[in-house]
């Protein structure tokens, strides 16, 4: 139907083309899109902007007074604890948490109260996550670090605004969790739409690789995460050429694999969790499928490696930050939380680490006052370019966290890391 | 196949028919209607004091209802002394108390009534006081007993077999137990008196056979219970009883479906003392009875609708008619099961809770258990006011409750006792007897059982009878 | 499907035009006429649109057991309150509260509803859904029922049929054969189970599906149908009047054949063919976020973070407290959108909503309910 | 020939049997078959008593057994000349000429009809047929049946009004009320009744209804129950009040004194709670009325109908003499009728504080301040009414197929009226009046019946009190078709019911002398093959499943989890409940273990007609089918239910309560079932 209308675009196009270009020459485009692939850029301003200012809180609450006689400061924790595969990053991302919350409480907690992290597995039955923040409601939180699970987090997410409860996420990178307007949340961590430009970027600018197929989880990680990809390949020309799925937990990849083989690509994205990528990886060079691979930044785990062996050699895939970084504030953070979990910290203890320090400062800062907790955290100034030992956090008008992440790949059976390549403007190549 | 299978099943039937027909067989049926009673040589009745009934020198006479005064049979022509008549369900034998010689010691005989032959069944080193048939193979009967430790002598009640083996106490606190007849639910009714810490008054108290579950069923304090009891029908329990101020005693009827509050005085209006009553129906019953020109207590007819003594039965100057009975077959009382546990040492009793009491409620926060001697440990009461306890099986207690600071807020209660592996519950202390309990958990049952005697030297709970058991 | 479209399309195109060409020739349409002194207080001619005045506000200071108040529901003659301690019943001029020691599920009431045929009430709380008839409380959670999830956005009674949104699918519970079916990405349109608010109307149940548009379920045919955004977009909408402005859709209301929904981007029309998209930028809405609307008639009100707007097609009438003291404003724009010529103008209000972040309403004849975060309200029809 | 040899035979291998259980060593193996058995070594060895009396069907069952029309309610024409008569075994409406005492015609009505009404004009009857779900509009001219009325499930009670347009009907089983436009017939609506509501009465004005339940409303575990009575609105057609009766259940008619000032229930009150130590002091089970002032927040008094030592057990309908002087309460256990003087109940009422009636609610003694006589009458006295004058009680005695007929003056029987039931007590139905009756239990405080209501279950929990007192706690089980699922009790040690209701059963339930043999062959013949679970015709009334149970029973059927993990067959739902009877008969551990039980496995427990037989597990802690899952199986020990989601558990449970009878699942193959729902 769309080539029906394509004369109307063009005008409208022509009508808005300048103002279109100007506007990009001064600001970053949301969600740090690249021209290229910003949806309808090629040829029609939207009618409306969702996300170009932030979405302001208007309700009452900052009228209310401190309450008086706290013994403890009660932060809440909304993540994977028990009965997930998630569960040893969700632990990860509680001591971090806790690493932030001690070392704030040797330094006197807020006005001499201790700060205390109350614990919310997230897994559970049906909905669970939304029924922990009301149990958080219930137990006076002023705010909470959560979570890693898309489908947690966005059910959880919804119940701040009824509750308005500050929520500070650090672990879930699906880019429409800050989507929804509810202006109670800030992200901490780069998300799946950072992926999916800085491997398109990557794939089709840098390796200049054309045919590539998808496979991935068939759950919502997949579905949501592997969407920014898709549009970006229309968008530069190189639709994938199969996008093909796999039920979580499955153990054989062969039909799958098959189609990809037969579909011809020049390239592989993997969309998943560590383990099944990694099998499927292995089968898939078992096959004979030797086309270079990259994946989501669930493949960069030591469970990957072990699982995929040498196959993993060379697969490509993004990371939210880099460990390796000769940054003091990081190399401190490593080694303090090694001495203290006896465990070597991940991308979800460091991002942790940072938003619960966020929520921390955000307290300090405006009291004890949910309201105006959140009004520090989203005032776009406060924590603008906060300096995180995961990185810099540079916020996007839907609090998304835009700051640089990394890519990494598999030499010798370690990641190594490089910075994404930078957006090339190239020409606009297709109408949509 | 179904019709084979059912071809069985006739054939076995038929084959039923009459193997049962040959094992059962008719047997002949004593002569109804005579009645049997304690004839006494006259003696002046001291009320008190003829409680134990062991008359010297009385025999059982036996006479025809419808026939003259004075006429008669003595069944116990070989006893020096013989009392207490009891006829057995199927009216076949009679239960007495008896003496051959002077010096003997009562002890319980059977009588049989066909052929009059007697044989002992008890073989005492005391005295037996009082005796009954219990639904089943046993009896029951009193005999004086004396505590050990504190040298306190009482009157308990035991039971035995027919044949004088298996010899079990059945009640254990400091009281004078009587039997007074067996209820037809199963329970024996007992004339009790409490004689130690001190002379209490005469009540009756229901138990069932084993020992368990002793509870008030007859008390007033306006006159001193006396005589014996019989019940006719489930319905009615008569007795006799004396006006403490006036002395004269009467016979009165109390219903069995609420004994407590019901009691009918039928002959507080004819002059004379009336010492037993036999109902023979809803319309008569016979008395033993003693006008006040008379010199002796004689058997007469009593027609209770209209409140009158009609004619004598047996009325002869010498002697002092009591204890009448009637030879005929009667409903035997329910066998109550047996639910005790002989290998335990100990009773659970649970009271719901103890400032639920007769005039209100209470400020108790914990119970004192007294033993005949000494304390034998204070126990804390739950939030509810309930309390769970593993009592020394067979031994009598009493319960006082307690405020915080120790005083006695309530009791100390009527003497009570578990027998072993016994379980029993009360509602409150000194409760209403006609109130049941609430429907609520007590707490305390939610602990173990606190073990009675507290042990000083380590006050931790101790733990229930561990005995599994299962429940239906 | 694509020809269904195309139709649509059509009638959109030139609204497109009309309204870009506005936007060139430099027409704001963020700017009101403001009311020349003189006749400030006189309401200009709404049409058809009651207007609300003599507003009265009740706090906990009046005995209300909170000042958040997430819903409200006029029952006859009474009135039923959510709040975040409690469901408070206004009866005889007296406020009385129930709690979870009365027999209520959870303090926090978030939606209440009354079964026309019962009488009894059905409410939505933080931790299961109450069911409260003649002074006894029933509850019903995910543990103890087929309820999916114990939060409940919204409840409602169709018929015999009560429906609940929850974030585990839309729950539908037949109260004859005490049986419940769980509506959600598994046997209805929708990608997550997310579900928002909840409408009945012609036989028809509308679903506000967080993420997932509307989807409508016939309960004669037990067909499901779905309206997304068909721009996939959730960062922008790239035409208006195309279907539903948002994939996360806040709230849906039924009433005369017009299905109204509302997101926190922006309100949403359908009349069953025609959808119709209305923003704060091009038309009297107050704001795009839009936490509740409920349509009377003709007339929907949209529950916004910058107050209350209603309007019926043709005229909108908001409603907004100044930032101090208690006096507010009444915001007349006449005519549906800027690009239709609609004109506004402003008129100063003694009393007003009392809080302009607005989460409920219920009406009765000439009364309007307004829950809000900061207190609950009364107004009186004036107009 | 074939055949007569084959006689020959038959009756040789009898004549073996019959002499070698008489002398031989079979005589032994006999002895010891009964012994275990009955687990007693004193049982007669009689063969019949297992083997003819509990034959459930063929021609044996129809020879031992008779058709016995045990009337239920009744009704009472206007001009007071005929009685109109439910017979609930014999399925009929019996018409009977109050002059002559004779039947004079006999309709015949659905299955187990309930509740009979005549029209003000007495032409019409209605009846519901609570086993049909229907409600029947018989002409009394023509004794044809006009019209049938589609109801809720079970209906029960009904109250005609509004000039008899309208009729409300109690669905019994899915406790609601229905309301029917008797000019369309159409259903206007329903209203939510208590739990298991039954009778149903009018106000004499005519503006409200108050509606009797059975079974205990929800509540905590372990906490006071209560039951409720509704109250309707017979204008607005809405509830208007849910009386709350605290610590009773099972009340199962309600009725008005004419002043209307008062409506009186009738109720128990069991003591579940207590551990069941004792019987002596009401410890067990008390009975009752619950008198309820009908003025606004009017109070409600509960007054006990017993006495110290004796019970008038299992109350059922209650009718209030048309001078409002007297009420008759029908003690269907005790097999009385007791006669309340509502003078004194109202004396009673005004005189006392408020302290001191909640106080009567528990005290035995205070009876005898308006009771004035206990009537005795035929077997299980059950529904009851007055004659238009005032002068009569008719009162069905269910178990006796007669009418007594109470002069209400002399409080004496005047006369009885046969109707025509057969003639001859069988086993079974001796059996069946040992159940109902509480002459087995000490001081006739309970019958079989009180826990096992229509032989089902009470829905309470009781501490039996198997090993020191708060341990042990048992939901009561359902005793309707269990012929075939032995083991018995939760913890599986009876392996017979002659066993269940043997010694142990007197020493710790009953408590008082146990069954005579012969009574205990007739109880047990009873159990074995007297009783029906009652249609699921809410939830299965063709069936033909809906799809949700459908889905459901695929979920039930399942070898392998959503994520296709392989499901251990020791932890499938069909393994340890398979079809006909949806249990293995063996003892499991499925994780419900209490620190207050002695035993760790239990008894599988049948699932046939479970929907409303809640509370569930051993000990009764899931009030609903879902916390068997959602609160009570942490760990996948009942079942793998951990990776289901919510609706895929909501499937399961509606497929569970679909289950019908064992008969319909005879000839299910459970390995074709596994094949079928496993298939991909």
């Amino acid at each position: 139907m769309k080539h029906k209308y394509q004369a109307l675009f063009f005008f409208l196009f022509l009508l808005f083309s300048v103002f279109v270009v100007s506007a990009q020459e001064k600001k970053t485009n949301y969600g740090n899109t690249p021209d290229e692939v910003i949806p309808y850029g090629g040829f029609h301003k939207a009618y409306i902007d969702f996300f170009d200012k932030p979405q302001p809180f208007t309700g009452a609450g900052r009228e209310k007074p401190e309450p008086a006689g706290l013994k403890e400061i009660r932060i809440g924790y909304l993540g994977p604890l028990e009965g997930s595969v998630m569960v040893p990053q969700g632990i990860q991302m509680l001591q971090g948490a806790q690493l932030a919350v001690e070392e704030a409480n040797k330094k006197g907690g807020y006005k001499g109260i201790p700060f205390k992290i109350m614990e919310h597995n997230d897994v559970g039955l049906w909905g669970a996550a939304a029924n922990k923040v009301v149990a958080m409601n219930d137990e006076h939180v002023w705010a909470f670090l959560g979570s890693i699970d898309d489908i947690n987090t966005h059910v959880a997410l919804r119940m701040t605004l009824k509750l308005e409860i500050p929520m500070v996420n650090s672990g879930d990178p699906d880019p429409t969790l800050t989507e929804t307007r509810i202006p109670w949340m800030i992200r901490v961590i780069g998300d799946d739409r950072q992926s999916c430009y800085a491997l398109s970027e990557y794939i089709y600018k840098v390796k200049k690789l054309k045919r590539v197929a998808v496979l991935r989880v068939d759950n919502r990680y997949g579905r949501v995460g592997i969407k920014e990809f898709r549009e970006a390949a229309r968008r530069m020309n190189h639709p994938l050429v199969l996008e093909i799925r796999y039920a979580e937990g499955d153990t054989t990849f062969t039909p799958q694999i098959q189609r990809i083989i037969d579909s011809e690509p020049d390239a592989v994205l993997l969309w998943g969790n560590a383990k099944e990528t990694a099998l499927a990886l292995k089968q898939m060079r078992k096959m004979g499928m030797n086309a270079p691979v990259f994946g989501s930044d669930r493949l960069m785990s030591p469970e990957f490696l072990k699982i995929a062996g040498k196959d993993a050699e060379g697969v490509v895939t993004t990371c939210q930050y880099n460990p390796n970084l000769d940054n003091p504030k990081l190399k401190a953070f490593q080694k303090n939380y090694k001495k203290r979990f006896g465990m070597d910290s991940d991308v979800f203890a460091a991002h942790a680490y940072d938003g619960m320090n966020i929520i921390i400062d955000a307290i300090k800062k405006a009291g004890l006052n949910r309201a105006k907790i959140r009004d520090v955290l989203t005032d776009m100034k406060t924590f603008q370019g906060y300096e995180g030992v995961a990185g810099k956090i540079i916020f996007d008008a839907s609090w998304n966290d835009i700051g640089a992440i990394w890519m990494t790949e598999v030499r010798n059976g370690e990641f190594h890391f490089f910075p994404t390549p930078p957006f090339t403007s190239g020409k606009v190549a297709c109408n949509n | 196949m179904k019709l084979k299978k059912q071809i069985v099943i006739i054939g076995l039937f038929v084959a039923a028919v009459f193997v049962g027909g040959y094992i059962t067989s008719c047997s002949n049926m004593p002569a109804n209607g005579t009645i049997v009673f304690t004839r006494v040589p006259v003696a002046n009745i001291d009320v008190e004091k003829a409680i134990p009934h062991l008359f010297k020198g009385a025999n059982l006479q036996a006479v025809n209802r419808m026939g003259k005064s004075g006429e008669g049979e003595n069944l116990t022509p070989g006893f020096y002394s013989a009392c207490s008549p009891q006829v057995s369900y199927d009216a076949k034998h009679i239960l007495f108390l008896g003496q051959k010689t002077e010096t003997d010691l009562w002890q319980v005989w059977e009588l049989n009534i066909k052929d009059k032959s007697t044989r002992q069944i008890t073989n005492c080193k005391m005295s037996c006081n009082s005796v009954c048939y219990l639904p089943g193979d046993r009896i029951a009967f009193s005999k004086k007993v004396t505590d050990k430790k504190t040298g306190i002598t009482s009157n308990a009640l035991f039971t035995i077999n027919m044949d004088g083996t298996k010899l079990q106490q059945i009640t254990f606190h400091p009281h004078n137990d009587f039997i007074s007849t067996v209820l037809k639910d199963g329970r024996i009714l007992i004339n009790s008196r409490q004689v130690y810490p001190k002379k209490g008054k005469v009540k009756y108290l229901a138990m069932r056979p084993n020992g368990t579950k002793a509870e008030l069923f007859y008390a007033d304090n306006s006159a001193a219970i006396y005589g014996q009891c019989v019940n006719e029908a489930n319905k009615l329990i008569y007795f006799t009883e004396q006006n403490p101020t006036t002395k004269k005693t009467d016979v009165a009827e109390v219903s069995y479906n609420r004994p407590l509050h019901s009691k009918i005085n039928y002959t507080e209006n004819i002059q004379g003392n009336f010492y037993w009553a036999l109902p023979l129906s809803a319309e008569k019953m016979i008395v033993s009875y003693q006008s006040p020109d008379s010199k002796n207590v004689g058997l007469w007819n009593f027609l209770q609708s209209e409140k009158k003594i009609s004619e004598p039965i047996y009325n002869d100057a010498k002697f002092d008619c009591f204890e009448p009975v009637c030879v005929k077959p009667f409903q035997r009382p329910k066998k109550l099961p047996n639910d005790i546990v002989m290998a335990q040492t100990s009773g659970l009793f649970l009271c719901t809770n103890i400032n639920f009491t007769e005039t209100g409620t209470t400020q108790a926060t914990k119970i004192e258990i007294l033993g005949l001697e000494k304390s034998l440990g204070t126990v804390d009461m739950e939030k509810d006011g309930s309390v769970f306890l593993s009592v020394v099986a067979d031994t009598p207690v009493r319960i006082q409750t307690l405020d915080n600071e120790n005083n006695v807020v309530s009791g100390p209660s009527e003497w009570i006792w578990v027998r072993p592996f016994e379980r029993r519950g009360c509602i409150g202390c000194h409760e209403n007897h006609e109130l049941v309990p609430q429907n609520i958990v007590p707490l305390a049952i939610n602990k173990s059982a606190v073990i009675i005697p507290v042990d000083s030297t380590n006050s931790k709970k101790g733990s229930e009878i561990t005995k599994v058991s299962e429940m239906k | 499907m694509d020809s269904l479209k195309q139709n649509r399309m059509k009638g959109v195109n030139l609204i497109i035009i009309v309204l870009l060409s506005f936007g060139l020739f430099g027409f704001s349409p963020g700017k009101r006429d403001t009311v020349s002194k003189k006749n400030k207080n006189s309401i200009p001619d709404t049409g058809e649109m009651p207007v609300y005045g003599n507003w009265k506000t009740f706090t906990k200071k009046d005995g209300l057991p909170a000042d958040k108040i997430y819903c409200v529901r006029v029952d006859g003659d009474r009135v039923l309150v959510g709040t975040s301690n409690g469901m408070a019943v206004y009866e005889n001029g007296t406020w009385k509260t129930y709690s979870v020691k009365d027999g209520l599920a959870h303090k926090g009431v978030l939606s209440i509803d009354v079964s026309e045929i019962t009488g009894d009430v059905w409410i939505g709380t933080l931790g299961g859904l109450t069911r409260w008839s003649s002074g006894s409380f029933h509850t019903f959670t995910q543990l103890n029922s087929g309820l999916p999830n114990d939060i409940i956005y919204s409840v409602i009674c169709d018929g015999k049929d009560v429906w609940v949104a929850t974030g585990g699918g839309a729950g539908h519970y037949d109260t004859y054969s005490d049986q419940w079916d769980i509506y959600m990405e598994r046997n209805a349109p929708m990608h997550e189970p997310w579900t928002y608010g909840v409408c009945a109307g012609d036989s028809k149940i509308f679903i506000a599906a967080w993420g997932g548009g509307v989807i409508e379920f016939n309960t004669k045919t037990k067909k499901f149908r779905d309206y997304v955004d068909p721009d996939e977009q959730m960062e922008l909408d790239v035409f208006p009047d195309d279907g539903v402005v948002h994939d996360i859709t806040t709230g849906v209301s039924y009433a005369k054949g017009i299905l109204w929904v509302g997101t926190y981007f922006g309100l949403s029309w359908y009349d069953g063919a025609h959808w119709k998209s209305y923003f704060d930028h091009d038309s009297g809405l107050l704001s795009n976020f839009i936490n509740y609307l409920k349509a009377d008639g003709n007339v929907a009100w949209m529950c916004t973070d910058k107050g209350l707007s209603s309007f019926n097609g043709k005229t909108w009438v908001s409603y907004q407290k100044n930032e101090t003291g208690k006096t507010g404003k009444i915001i007349v724009t006449k005519g549906p959108r800027i690009a239709e010529g609609a004109k506004t103008k402003e008129v100063a209000a003694t009393s007003s909503i009392c809080h302009n972040f607005v989460l409920g309403i219920d009406f009765n004849d000439n009364e309007i309910w307004v829950a809000t975060s900061k207190g609950l309200c009364r107004g009186e029809k004036i107009k | 020939m074939m055949k007569k040899r084959k006689l020959f035979f038959l009756l040789l291998i009898i004549v073996v049997i019959v002499i070698g259980f008489s002398i031989g060593p079979a005589r032994k193996k006999a002895r010891q078959h009964v012994n275990y058995m009955t687990a007693v070594d004193d049982h007669p060895l009689n063969c019949l008593s297992c083997h003819l009396y509990t034959q459930r069907s063929g021609f044996l069952a129809k020879m031992i057994n008779a058709s016995y029309l045990s009337p239920y309610n009744l009704a009472v024409a206007p001009n007071g000349e005929k009685l109109f008569v439910v017979a609930q075994e014999g399925n009929a409406l019996l018409t009977i000429d109050t002059k002559t005492n004779r039947v004079v015609d006999k309709i015949a009505v659905g299955t187990q009809p309930h509740t009979v009404l005549i029209s003000k004009d007495g032409t019409r009857a209605f009846v519901s047929n609570e086993w049909d779900d229907t409600v029947y509009i018989i002409d009394l001219g023509t004794s044809e049946i006009t019209d049938t009325i589609k109801t809720g499930n079970g209906p029960a009670g009904m109250v005609l009004c509004n000039n008899e347009t309208t009729l409300y009907v109690v669905n019994s089983f899915s406790n609601e009320i229905s309301i029917f436009d008797l000019n369309t017939k159409k259903e206007r609506k329903r209203l939510v009744a208590g739990n298991n509501p039954v009778g149903a009465a009018l106000s004499p004005d005519g503006k409200q209804i108050y509606i009797s339940s059975r079974r205990i409303l929800p509540h905590k575990y372990r906490t006071p129950i209560s039951i409720e009575i509704t109250v309707i609105d017979t204008k607005t057609e809405r509830v208007t009040e849910r009386k709350i009766l605290n610590d009773a259940y099972l009340s199962e008619n309600v009725s008005f004194t004419p002043e209307g000032d008062l409506a009186i229930a009738t109720l128990i009150r069991p003591k579940n709670l207590i551990p069941s130590i004792q019987v002596e002091q009401g410890f067990m089970m008390t009975y009752g009325i619950a008198v309820m002032e009908t003025k606004k927040n009017g109070r409600i008094v509960q007054l006990l109908t017993d006495q110290p030592n004796s019970y008038c057990s299992d109350p059922f309908d209650i009718v209030i003499t048309p001078d409002g002087k007297k009420a008759f309460v029908s003690s269907s256990g005790a097999d009385i009728i007791t006669v309340i003087d509502l003078t004194k109940v109202r004396k009673l009422l005004a005189e006392s504080s408020s302290e001191q009636l909640k106080q009567y609610a528990n005290n035995l003694g205070v009876s005898s301040k308006y009771v004035i006589k206990r009537i005795s009458t035929g077997a299980n006295p059950k529904g009851m009414k007055a004659s238009p004058d005032g002068k009569y009680i008719y009162v069905a005695e269910r178990l006796n197929d007669k009418i007594s007929v109470i002069n209400t003056e002399t409080l004496d029987i005047e006369r009885t009226i046969d109707l025509g039931g057969p003639k001859r007590i069988t086993v079974a139905r001796k059996g069946r009046r040992l159940f109902n009756n509480a002459g087995h239990t000490f001081q006739k405080q309970y019958a079989c019946y009180t826990c096992h209501p229509d032989v089902g279950e009470d829905g309470l929990v009781y501490n039996m009190a198997g090993v020191g007192m708060g341990r042990n706690v048992t939901n009561t089980q359902t005793l309707r078709d269990i012929g075939d699922i032995a083991p018995y009790k939760w913890n599986g040690h009876n392996q017979s019911v002659y066993k269940q209701d043997g010694m142990r059963f007197s020493t710790f339930l009953t408590r008082t002398e146990p069954f005579a043999y012969d009574d205990l062959d007739a109880l047990v013949a009873y159990i074995i093959t007297g009783i029906k679970n009652p249609p699921n015709l809410r939830y299965n009334p063709t069936g033909k499943l809906t799809d949700a149970q459908e889905r459901g029973k695929k979920i039930f059927y399942r070898t392998h989890t959503n994520d296709g993990k392989e499901i251990p067959p020791h932890n499938r739902c069909y393994t340890c409940h398979p079809p006909p009877d949806f249990t293995n008969k063996r003892l499991e551990d499925v994780g419900s273990l209490a620190e207050t039980d002695d035993t760790i496995k239990f008894d599988t427990p049948q699932l046939n007609n479970l929907f409303n037989a809640g509370p569930y597990l051993h000990d009764g802690r899931a009030q609903t089918l879902e916390e068997i899952w959602t609160t009570y199986d942490h760990g996948d020990y009942h079942g793998v239910t951990s990776d289901m989601t919510k609706d895929q558990l909501n499937d399961m449970i509606e497929y569970l309560k679909s289950l019908r009878d064992a008969k319909f699942y005879e000839n299910v193959n459970v390995e074709e079932e596994v094949k079928k729902y496993n298939a991909k």
